[in-house]
């Protein structure tokens, strides 16, 4: 049997499952033809980027009952987070929805270096994303808002703004994490770009990376608004 | 499985079987997926779907043995009222592993992971699934799931029952509960590229012809219980995360001393747990399909509904967690609308057993090992079901909940199904998987030994439940010692059923008669190439010109001469949707 | 589907207009949810969640339909989207729900009526 | 129980709704008996009538009955749903206590029953109480999840930490009854066994005034002086917090708008977080009393300020109802 041998597991944890071709054609065996096999990579990421949706649907459930439940607590504990970071951050992320809408196009009409330039373009906005994270978090360790045994907070609806933070600190923390893999991916995808895997015929891997890459961001636009602007009215209200 | 693999060579030394041999066999030592290439590392990079199935079967065996070893613990505890073979740490620890082990490692795995993956392809007509790394990498996933867990053995066990419920998992129990957790987090993944790996070969990867009213039944109730795995298991994935967060880093979003809500928990861990019932009972229910429409030689009875009743189960299924949760303390009117669902849920189930009865009417059934079980399947799956409307119904439920009445319900369920089914599909497939048939007078016994030793073991727990005999309960008042000994009688018998085929199958791997490509004149694609079957699993690209389960003409256990029996060409149309 | 069959030969090249088009309305519904959740909507508070939520959702469908290319996709792929939405959707809904129904539970205060006196006499 | 010759095969009935609920499991019995007789008959009719004949033949193909699938679709509708409707009935019957109940409080703990009485008793892993009379507990945890079960009475319900649970039951014979923990709350699950007690009226008074002790009121007025809580929550005009005389009960008119009734939930959320719903016209100044205060020491908090009853006069503690129907 050809061995096919490769980053599984790697493949794996980006979330970019569909199997990278043999280098002697992108064509694998078992499949008819590339229509097939792209169609079929397509279908695999949507139903990936589903089960997704159902693994952040977990803890948005979550959110949603402690929200309706304490409600002015989470506003109480939303005011503390910076909204002039999380704007720029949520605009760091379109753009690099765009660079990345753009990368695949580049892989279209078979442009390999606007790609390299594109997807480096995307994890440079991916990095900067997660530094200013890195900064909020660091603010937030210096205020003594990290849940867990350390939270500090004065106030009398400490409990109920420690579990806005426990919120906070896990659903960012699942996104971050998700972007540090998509970054990881993406430098693969930069190196076999540069080495020419990809053309007119077979981009279906920059593809599903972009498919990956975009619901990230859709998440971060979900949880922008649910978790940093929810406190911005009170917060102007002070 | 190298011995095995070597046997072909060796063919002309066997003695003759008394079985017919087919043109395919015996004086050319021919090559199949088995045997085309040797060593251990030769399976573990396999991309072979045929291969990972043999590895998922034995890693499932592994788990069961292990997992039925609690439970022989369990039940000798349970002899005496009193809890005197061992701690109740101990015996906490040891239910919790039985069906930690069970539930996430043996029964969600069983079917689909090993014969999903082995015939799904093979009944589409394709030469694999759709992702081949993708379905090693689920297996690999699912080791790791299950060294980690195993891990937590090692480390002192865990204490919280299967279902982890908070705030005992996250706050007070003193066990390894993150390393589980970890352990089913990262199992729950290798359940979902199964699952994705399932409905992308469904939809892409289908043969010429094969459209899907030409699905064989088993396709479409694995496409089912691949619905649910790819939709619910990431919410357990998370509840479970969010426990393993919680004690890692204090991070309380279930602590009911922040105002958490440990009912919040349930919901999300019984969103998937209840719909993971039918990730175990829909395959075998595919599988009866299957077996009883072979061993009774009839198209199965209305094909269509049979279909549709799986994807009935797998949505309406969705709808029902909150009967877990009748005296939780969630809304009584939250727990109405779950028990409607679920007495809803319960008809697409009789509409199956119904359509199987319906098939058997008016044709020339045998009784080979498989259909024995198909039997087995049908007497105590409905027992089964029909249980479950004790717990589905308020009122009732409200005594019977975590009673033994709800331990014996399950089991007839997943045990009584679920494993009886699974045991089914291995004597169905085992010539085609291995090329050898096993004994089958040995088969029927086992067979028969299961059926008494599952009443036994499991019936009377539904009159120890009635009585208020509370599950997971190390010991227990007197009154009840008689129905727990008679049960401890029974799991010795169910015990020896489960030894048996262990030892027979393994025995045909080498001295069992050969078995021919279709030893039961069976219809389904996986019947018409060879067995065991070539690398690729067919010659050339079958193409599907018939209904399936076309019981109408003689079939026989031989491969069409080359070139004869094939489609001119394949259509270059092929529907893919 | 042969729609899809075409589609590989010769991919759909959505023209950088459309991109930029998207990536400009992003921004503005960044900018408007930001400024809508600052400003003081008084009686009407309680629609800041809301607000934040459609516009949040809008954004989602525009990153959907021309960033994930779903607009110009396979209608399987339409079905299985709105599926997942669904199932989200009940997910959230039905256990909402249950918090929600606990409020509404009957509780009769039975001290109350012992307290006002009006029963004792049954009670001998 | 004490039986010599086999066990029973049935709890002891001894509740108001356990006729019914043995009634409700009859009929989905003799449902599901049918069901399975007849499948079970059906296979064997079947597996004898078509065995394998000689000669192998093929029957003729069926391909199946619309007709057929939509009776036997519609018909199993119609009975689970009669199963729904009269389980739903009883349900909500079971889940409503009657008016004036007899109170009683259960603390869930690792692993045990603490169970108060209105009139001062405490027990253990022990309830005692009276037949014909309807009982209703008010249940919290102090760790993990538990739940109460009496399967003699046919009644369950899972006790939550930071939450009141309630159910009620009223015996209809005289006897002593298991009680479970039926929820798996940790190593000695098992041990957290009980016993009810049931009794007739007056051996249970006899029993209530051996018991001995303040009654819950008096140790929740002791408490409410200890911690100092009638610093803030006095009688006068113009404290700096609301006054709890007459509170129970009432609907109270919060700061951010809305209203909510002075249940027991409300007053364990007041002592244990009192910031999440704050009267309207006070500030937040409260502390927590979450750790401070034990959860039956909460009990006897909400018993004192309910005894408060409906004027503004602190008046004599109301949860004298047994002893004054008693004293008739």
């Amino acid at each position: 049997m050809s061995q096919q041998h490769g980053p599984v597991t790697a493949a794996v944890m980006t979330g970019t499952m569909p199997d990278m071709p043999d280098h002697d054609g992108p064509l694998q065996h078992h499949f008819d033809d590339m229509a097939q096999q792209n169609e079929s990579s397509a279908l695999g990421m949507w139903l990936f980027l589903l089960t997704e949706l159902m693994f952040f649907g977990g803890v948005m459930t979550a959110y949603a009952v402690y929200r309706y439940l304490f409600n002015a607590a989470f506003a109480e504990g939303a005011s503390h987070l910076d909204v002039r970071l999380g704007t720029t951050n949520t605009i760091i992320l379109i753009f690099s929805s765009l660079t990345m809408a753009l990368a695949v196009r580049a892989a279209q009409m078979d442009k390999r270096k606007l790609l390299v330039g594109l997807l480096i373009a995307t994890m440079l906005f991916g990095g900067a994303f997660l530094v200013i994270k890195g900064i909020e978090y660091a603010h937030k360790w210096e205020a003594g808002h990290v849940p867990g045994a350390y939270f500090h907070y004065e106030g009398p609806l400490a409990n109920h703004v420690h579990l806005f933070f426990s919120f906070y600190f896990t659903m960012t923390g699942i996104h971050a994490l998700h972007m540090v893999l998509g970054i990881g991916w993406m430098a693969w995808l930069v190196l076999r770009s540069a080495r020419g895997d990809f053309g007119v015929g077979y981009y279906a891997p920059i593809e599903m990376t972009g498919l990956y890459w975009h619901f990230v961001d859709i998440v971060w636009i979900f949880l922008f608004p649910l978790l940093y602007l929810f406190g911005a009215g009170a917060a102007a209200g002070h | 499985m190298s011995d095995r693999a070597a046997t072909p060579k060796t063919a002309s030394e066997r003695p003759p079987t008394r079985r017919r041999r087919s043109r395919y066999e015996g004086d050319v030592p021919r090559e199949h997926y088995l045997n085309v290439a040797y060593g251990l590392k030769s399976w573990l990079f396999t991309i072979d779907h045929k291969r990972i199935a043999i590895l998922y079967l034995l890693s499932i065996t592994a788990f069961f043995a292990l997992g039925g070893l609690m439970a022989v613990f369990i039940r000798l505890e349970l002899l005496t009222p009193a809890g005197d073979l061992m701690t109740s740490e101990i015996y906490n620890r040891v239910f919790t592993l039985h069906g930690v082990l069970m539930v996430f490692f043996f029964l969600i795995p069983s079917i689909p992971a090993v014969f999903g993956n082995f015939f799904l392809p093979m009944m589409v007509g394709a030469k694999d699934m759709a992702f081949p790394r993708l379905n090693l990498a689920s297996w690999y996933i699912y080791s790791l799931g299950g060294v980690f867990t195993l891990a937590a053995i090692v480390a002192g066990g865990v204490d919280t029952g299967w279902t982890f419920y908070t705030p005992y998992s996250s706050t007070y129990s003193n066990s390894a509960v993150a390393l589980t957790a970890i352990g089913v987090f990262i199992n729950g993944f290798s359940s979902i590229f199964t699952g994705l790996n399932f409905i992308v070969t469904i939809h892409k990867m289908r043969a010429p012809g094969m459209t899907w009213m030409r699905l064989p039944l088993f396709v479409w109730a694995n496409y089912a219980a691949a619905l649910i795995m790819i939709l619910g298991t990431p919410v357990v994935a998370m509840a479970i995360f969010l426990v393993a967060v919680e004690r890692l880093f204090g991070v309380g979003i279930f602590d009911p001393a922040l105002g958490g809500d440990p009912i919040l928990y349930q919901h999300l861990f019984w969103f998937y747990s209840h719909p993971a019932v039918y990730i175990m009972i829909l395959p075998s229910m595919g599988v009866m399909s299957e077996v009883i429409a072979c061993f009774s030689r009839k198209r199965i009875f209305g094909y269509g509904f049979i279909a549709a009743s799986s994807l009935a189960i797998a949505t309406v299924g969705f709808l029902v967690w909150g009967h877990h949760m009748f005296v939780s303390g969630q809304s009584i009117y939250a727990s109405m609308v779950f028990s409607v669902l679920t007495m809803l849920v319960a008809v697409p189930s009789a509409v199956k057993v119904f359509n199987w009865l319906a098939t058997l009417w008016r044709g020339s059934i045998s009784f080979e090992t498989p259909m024995l079980y198909a039997f087995g399947f049908l007497g105590l799956f409905t027992v089964g079901g029909l249980t479950g409307l004790y717990l589905g119904t308020l009122a009732t439920d409200v005594h019977l909940h975590d009673t033994y009445f709800i331990v014996a319900h399950f089991h007839y369920i997943m045990v009584g199904g679920a494993v009886m089914g699974y045991l089914a599909a291995v004597h169905f497939w085992w010539p085609k998987m291995t090329g050898r048939m096993y004994s089958e007078w040995w088969g029927r016994l086992s067979a028969g030994l299961l059926f008494i030793g599952f009443n036994l073991t499991f019936f009377p727990q539904f009159l120890m439940g009635y009585m208020g005999m509370p599950r997971r309960y190390h010991f227990y008042p007197e009154e009840w010692q008689v129905l727990n000994v008679l049960s401890t009688a029974g799991a010795s018998i169910l015990g020896l059923g489960y030894l048996i085929p262990i030892i027979y199958l393994t025995y045909s791997l080498r001295y069992g008669p050969i078995a021919g490509p279709n030893p039961w004149r069976a219809t389904g694609l996986e019947w018409t190439t060879a067995s065991p079957p070539p690398q690729h699993n067919f010659e050339q690209t079958p193409v599907v010109t018939e209904e399936p389960y076309d019981y109408s003409k003689p079939i026989v256990n031989d491969l069409p001469a080359p070139g004869a029996g094939a489609e001119p060409k394949p259509s270059p149309a092929a529907p893919r949707s | 589907m042969s729609h899809d069959a075409h589609a590989a030969d010769s991919p759909h090249i959505v023209p950088l207009s459309v991109y930029l088009t998207i990536f400009a309305l992003l921004m503005v519904f960044t900018v408007l949810t930001v400024w809508v959740a600052l400003i003081d909507l008084g009686p009407y508070g309680w629609l800041h969640t809301p607000l934040a939520l459609l516009i949040a959702s809008v954004k989602a469908t525009l990153v959907v339909l021309w960033f994930m290319h779903v607009k110009y996709g396979s209608r399987l792929v339409w079905v299985f989207v709105v599926a997942g939405l669904a199932w989200l959707a009940l997910l959230v809904g039905i256990t909402v729900g249950d918090y929600v129904g606990r409020t509404w539970e009957p509780d009769p205060h039975a001290w109350q009526a012992s307290a006002d006196g009006a029963d004792f006499r049954q009670l001998g | 129980m004490n039986g010599s010759q086999l066990p029973p095969l049935l709890p002891p009935s001894a509740s108001t709704i356990s006729g019914e609920l043995d009634l409700l499991f009859a009929y989905i019995t003799a449902v599901s008996l049918f069901f399975t007789v007849a499948i079970a008959i059906g296979l064997g009719v079947l597996a004898f009538l078509y065995r394998r004949k000689a000669g192998d033949p093929i029957p003729k193909q069926i391909h199946g009955n619309t007709a057929l699938e939509l009776v036997w679709t519609g018909i199993p509708v119609l009975i689970v749903l009669s199963f729904f409707f009269w389980g739903t009935d009883l349900f909500f019957r079971m889940r409503t206590p009657p008016a004036d109940p007899l109170e009683i409080f259960v603390v869930g703990k690792q692993w045990m029953w603490k169970i108060q009485h209105q009139e001062g008793p405490r027990e253990i892993n022990e309830l005692h109480m009276p037949v014909g009379q309807p009982v209703k507990l008010t249940m919290t945890s102090e760790d993990v999840i538990h739940s109460f079960s009496v399967p003699a009475f046919r009644v369950k319900q899972d006790v939550l930490p930071g939450r009141y649970t309630t159910m009620w039951f009223e015996a209809t014979k005289t006897g002593t009854y298991h009680l479970f923990c039926t929820e798996y709350c940790g190593t000695e699950h098992a041990g957290m066994m009980g016993r009810i007690i049931v009794m007739e009226p007056n051996e249970y008074q006899a029993w209530l005034g051996g018991g001995g002790g303040e009654s819950l009121t008096a140790a929740g007025e002791r408490l409410f002086s200890q911690l100092g809580c009638a610093t803030c929550h006095g009688d006068q005009a113009g404290a700096r917090g609301p006054a709890l005389a007459g509170l129970y009960g009432t609907d109270v008119q919060l700061g951010t708008g809305g209203a909510v009734t002075a249940d027991e939930a409300y007053l364990r959320e007041s002592i244990t977080e009192p910031a999440a719903k704050v009267v309207a016209g006070y500030d937040v100044i409260m502390p927590t009393f979450l750790g401070q205060v034990s959860e039956e020491g909460i009990l006897q908090l909400i018993a004192y300020i309910r005894s408060l009853g409906t004027t503004t006069e602190p008046s004599e503690p109301a949860a004298t109802t047994v002893e004054e129907a008693d004293s008739e």
